[in-house]
């Protein structure tokens, strides 16, 4: 996974770099499975490996497909500086985390238990992701088909759909919408 | 069923729907894009009238019965999302609806002349969407939910700000995208990371028990995080690079808007989790304001100021005084004092009508001349009268000329300044004043003192649709300027509550 | 992609799996991983198969992209629907108790089961729109002169 | 003893910072949008990671168990991470429209090359 990344920094192709996040979306998806995560994981799948390289594709053979060597290098020190520190932060927050899968952790102690133990009475629905995801927290994933929508109208208002030329065919079609 | 009960789901859900209505008008098939597109603004323009009226009854409610709690599906929080009005949000939300409202009536013109008519519904339809969001983002208890509304309001920007007739707006829409979402992405990282150690994501809720936690280096890193993410939407100095193109280039009623809207909703979401969330006895907040964010926003202040001075285009001076406001708010924060965030939420309020006026006077002169580069506005004073007396007026306010609302915000900063005993602070304050008149004096200079120049033919004044609401923000800017008790009422109340300890 | 007849067979013996495969992760997210999100991407990806070996005219002709946008819309303004539906059968915002008289006391999970069948379905419909919309528009860029 | 509890989280964060490295240093834009999405992607898999309890079960409520016997992992971070997916990729999707916009407008897709542009535009 590690290889993946690196190498999406360095290589210069950008084909091969979008099929190599393609490939890091996948083994993305696969540790999500074994960290119990099968929802996520599966929608990581098809949107990581399917829709965003369909889209990636669509707009390398829109634009070109290598990237320029950078003229100043100087560049390269300021953005390598910033990701050390913030990186280095990171690692600092994690020296007080909880241990990793330890079951007495902060977040399987206050909330998530209620989802686990209720929502077979007060939702119904054995999926505890499904009910938490539609029922418990529904109001974010209206916010969240609503921020889906936005990409929509955002992508229609910046290319488009209608072509004149296939305007002019689509004279019947209207009575369908 | 009692609507008033539900206002606070009211104020973002009706512009919510809106959207999807506005964007269903398209009817690509017969070319009479315009009726839609009036239609489009119709809804638009209702949707925002109807919300200030909802924000100003939220906003009575709160200051007389105390804060408002809303549970979304039902579920008490911390299990479900809950909205939580207080003094702080009700004035923001009264703040966004506000400009929404006289930004979406100003708009119809200039959108007309600047969107293709194919577009229109679409394009209020994204502007809706970010109206949305930004009252979502003002009225959530809820850390994540605050983030999922956080990207409804900021696609939709980039969106807004990429319809801009010059190609630059799509490059600095690019800007913004990258930029907006590694802030975005920081801010999650933050809400994970204090989610982590506590298992909640209920402000109020992680406001109770973060205290048990907060001397852990976890907590630390998560404030870090949250603090830079919002800065980076606030465009505080020295993450400011996206805004000065951003707001420039956008549509003129874009500029408008979002200049006097979204980063004063980042701005609350600063104090909302420094001072609500974190708490005001944090740790980490003697550090983090009085050695980091206070030279920020002194360097904020009187660099972009700076810059402003020789900036060839007039919306590029607003720009980059916008980065110079943020820098007043931030400074504050900074101050860490009741009167600081007094202060701070006086100008936040103040400074969004400052700029609406502003903007919009611009719009005025960009819908006549196509231009709001100095040297085309030259001998303007005596073509459109009334918008660039409305520029002087605004002008005046941003310089902080009493009887102005400026005069005010500067007025309270200063005394927060004094009490503090931080005399370099007032002296920045007075130097900004002096170059802040510097670039207002050169437009008006341009306007009524030069020629018009030989290639530009006469223009005739702005119509009514336009300067009518210009003129009611500069109306607001000299009532609040005299009148103070709403803003400063509620900003010192919102203070108190937030540094007294609980949100 | 076109011309290549295995791929075209292989194409339109896998679109219906793909397309029910997409109906049952929509409707059985309930009880299994899935939901109107995945169902509405995997929908979609159907679709996008289809086109590339089809061709981008003839799915439109299936799919007119007007009726697809308005997709997006619908699937929003059901989910938001519902919320309203709630608010003015006397709930709260998107409280699906309200959607059911509950005979059996406040705890009736028939509503709530209605209601996330429902906003799921809302979801679905958006996703697969929006997703298809955003694949009309980069591929309606590709065939311009 | 530190390094083998949190080593899971350390391999994360060298992954997000390879992303988020892609994103401040490259120039081609189409890059910075993978970078983008393997940050994202990582700070995803981080998330999932603390929902995660050893000798947990996926939570999907396991027909007949009504003593509590089985261990759910923590279903609140997958419902985040769903969310954050989808407002990942209607990121992406945007981003790539405004770079086949750029592409249409200034005829590259290199951030210096189009900050050259501007700047002999301004002058």
């Amino acid at each position: 996974m590690a290889a993946t990344a690196i190498a999406v920094v360095r290589l210069r192709g950008l084909l091969a770099v979008i099929m190599l996040s393609g490939i890091y979306s996948l083994i993305s998806a696969a540790l999500l499975t074994t960290l119990d995560a099968v929802d996520v994981a599966m929608t990581e799948a098809a949107v990581g490996a399917g829709i965003t390289t369909v889209l990636l594709l669509g707009t390398l053979t829109l634009t070109g497909a290598d990237e320029a060597r950078p003229s100043r290098p100087h560049r390269r020190l300021l953005p390598l500086a910033v990701v050390m520190v913030t990186g280095a932060f990171l690692v600092y927050g994690t020296l007080d985390m909880p241990d990793f899968g330890a079951a007495d952790a902060p977040i399987h102690r206050h909330v998530a238990p209620r989802y686990i133990h209720e929502t077979a009475t007060e939702v119904g629905v054995p999926n505890i992701v499904t009910a938490v995801l539609a029922g418990y927290r529904g109001y974010d994933t209206m916010g969240e088909t609503t921020v889906v929508f936005t990409a929509a109208l955002g992508v229609l208002l910046l290319l488009g759909v209608e072509r004149p030329r296939r305007r002019r065919k689509r004279g019947d079609e209207g009575k369908d919408s | 069923m009692n609507l008033v009960q539900h206002l606070p789901v009211l104020q973002v859900a009706v512009p919510l729907v809106s959207a999807p209505i506005c964007a269903l008008l398209r009817s690509s098939e017969r070319p009479a894009g315009m009726l839609q597109g009036r239609l489009a603004w119709a809804i638009a323009c209702g949707v925002s009238w109807a919300m200030l009226v909802v924000a100003w009854l939220l906003f009575e409610a709160v200051r007389d019965g105390g804060p408002i709690v809303y549970e979304l599906g039902g579920w008490a929080p911390p299990w479900g999302i809950e909205y939580r009005v207080d003094t702080l949000n009700a004035l923001v939300l009264l703040v966004v609806s506000g400009i929404g409202a006289v930004t979406s009536t100003f708009a119809r013109r200039t959108v007309e002349a600047e969107i293709h008519p194919d577009s229109l519904s679409l394009f209020y339809g994204a502007w809706m969407l970010c109206f949305t969001g930004l009252l979502g983002i003002a009225i959530t208890g809820d850390a994540f939910n605050l983030f999922v509304f956080l990207e409804i309001s900021s696609l939709s920007s980039y969106v807004l700000i990429a319809m801009g007739n010059d190609r630059r707006a799509v490059a600095a829409a690019y800007q913004y995208l990258i930029m907006g979402t590694i802030g975005a992405t920081f801010i999650l990282i933050g809400i994970g990371l204090v989610y982590m150690m506590t298992g909640t994501l209920n402000m109020y809720d992680l406001a109770q028990r973060l205290p048990a936690v907060d001397h852990t280096r976890t907590v630390h890193a998560a404030f870090a995080f949250m603090i830079v993410g919002v800065s980076l939407k606030l465009a505080a100095f020295p993450l400011h690079l996206w805004l000065p193109n951003a707001y420039a280039y956008a549509p003129t009623a874009v500029s408008a808007f979002l200049a006097a809207t979204a980063t004063k909703v980042a701005l609350y979401a600063m104090l909302r989790f420094a001072f609500s969330v974190f708490g005001p006895d944090y740790a980490l907040h003697q550090l983090a304001f009085q050695h980091i964010l206070l030279p920020l926003s002194v360097a904020a202040i009187l660099v972009a100021s700076l810059v402003a001075i020789f900036q060839a285009n007039a919306k590029r001076i607003l720009a980059y005084s916008s980065v110079a406001q943020i820098g007043y708010m931030t400074l504050g924060i900074s101050l860490a004092s009741v009167g600081g965030v007094t202060a701070t939420i006086v100008h936040l309020f103040n400074h969004a009508i400052i700029k609406g006026s502003l903007f919009l006077a611009l719009g005025c002169v960009m819908y006549r001349v196509g231009s709001v580069r100095l040297d085309r506005m030259a001998g303007l004073g005596r073509e459109m009268p009334w918008t660039m007396a409305a520029f002087v007026v605004g002008g005046l306010s941003l310089v902080g000329i009493p009887l102005t609302a400026g005069f005010i915000s500067k007025w309270y900063l200063v005394l927060a300044a004094v009490e503090r005993g931080w005399w370099p602070v007032v002296a920045v304050i007075v130097v900004a004043s002096l170059m802040a008149a510097i670039y207002v004096w050169r437009v008006i200079e341009t306007a009524y003192l030069k020629p018009r120049p030989g290639d530009r033919d006469p223009v005739a004044e702005a119509p009514a649709a336009m300067l009518v609401p210009t003129w009611i923000l500069l109306a607001a800017n000299l009532y609040f300027g005299i009148d103070t008790s709403i803003p400063v009422g509620a900003a010192a109340h919102a203070a108190r509550q937030l540094l007294g300890g609980g949100p | 992609m076109k011309r290549n007849p295995i791929v075209r067979e292989i194409g339109d013996f896998m679109l219906p799996a793909i397309l029910m495969f997409a109906l049952y992760v929509q409707f059985h997210g309930d009880y299994s991983p899935g939901g109107g999100f995945q169902a509405g991407v995997i929908f979609a990806a159907g679709i996008i198969v289809y086109s590339l070996i089809h061709g981008l005219e003839r799915t439109q002709r299936i799919l007119p992209p007007a009726a697809v946008r308005a997709g997006a819309s619908i699937g929003l303004l059901v989910y938001a629907g519902v919320g309203f539906a709630c608010l003015f059968l006397g709930g709260r915002f998107l409280d699906y108790n309200a959607l059911l008289p509950h005979p059996e006391g406040p705890n009736n999970p028939h509503g709530q089961e209605l209601g996330i069948f429902l906003v799921e379905l809302g979801v679905g419909i958006t996703v697969a729109a929006v997703m298809i919309t955003i694949f009309y528009a980069f591929a309606g860029r590709r065939d311009d002169p | 003893m530190i390094v083998e509890n949190l080593f899971n989280y350390w391999i994360v964060i060298v992954l997000m910072m390879t992303g988020f490295y892609t994103v401040v240093s490259r120039g081609n834009l189409i890059k910075k949008i993978v970078g983008l999405n393997i940050f994202q992607t990582s700070v995803f898999v981080l998330f999932i990671s603390m929902g995660k309890i050893i000798g947990g079960t996926a939570p999907i409520l396991v027909q007949g168990d009504t003593h509590g016997d089985v261990v759910y992992s923590n279903p609140l971070p997958s419902v985040l991470i769903l969310t954050a997916i989808v407002v990942g990729v209607a990121t992406t999707a945007l981003g790539l429209a405004l770079v086949v916009r750029i592409r249409e407008l200034y005829g590259s897709v290199e951030e210096e090359e189009i900050h050259g542009m501007d700047e002999e535009e301004a002058l």
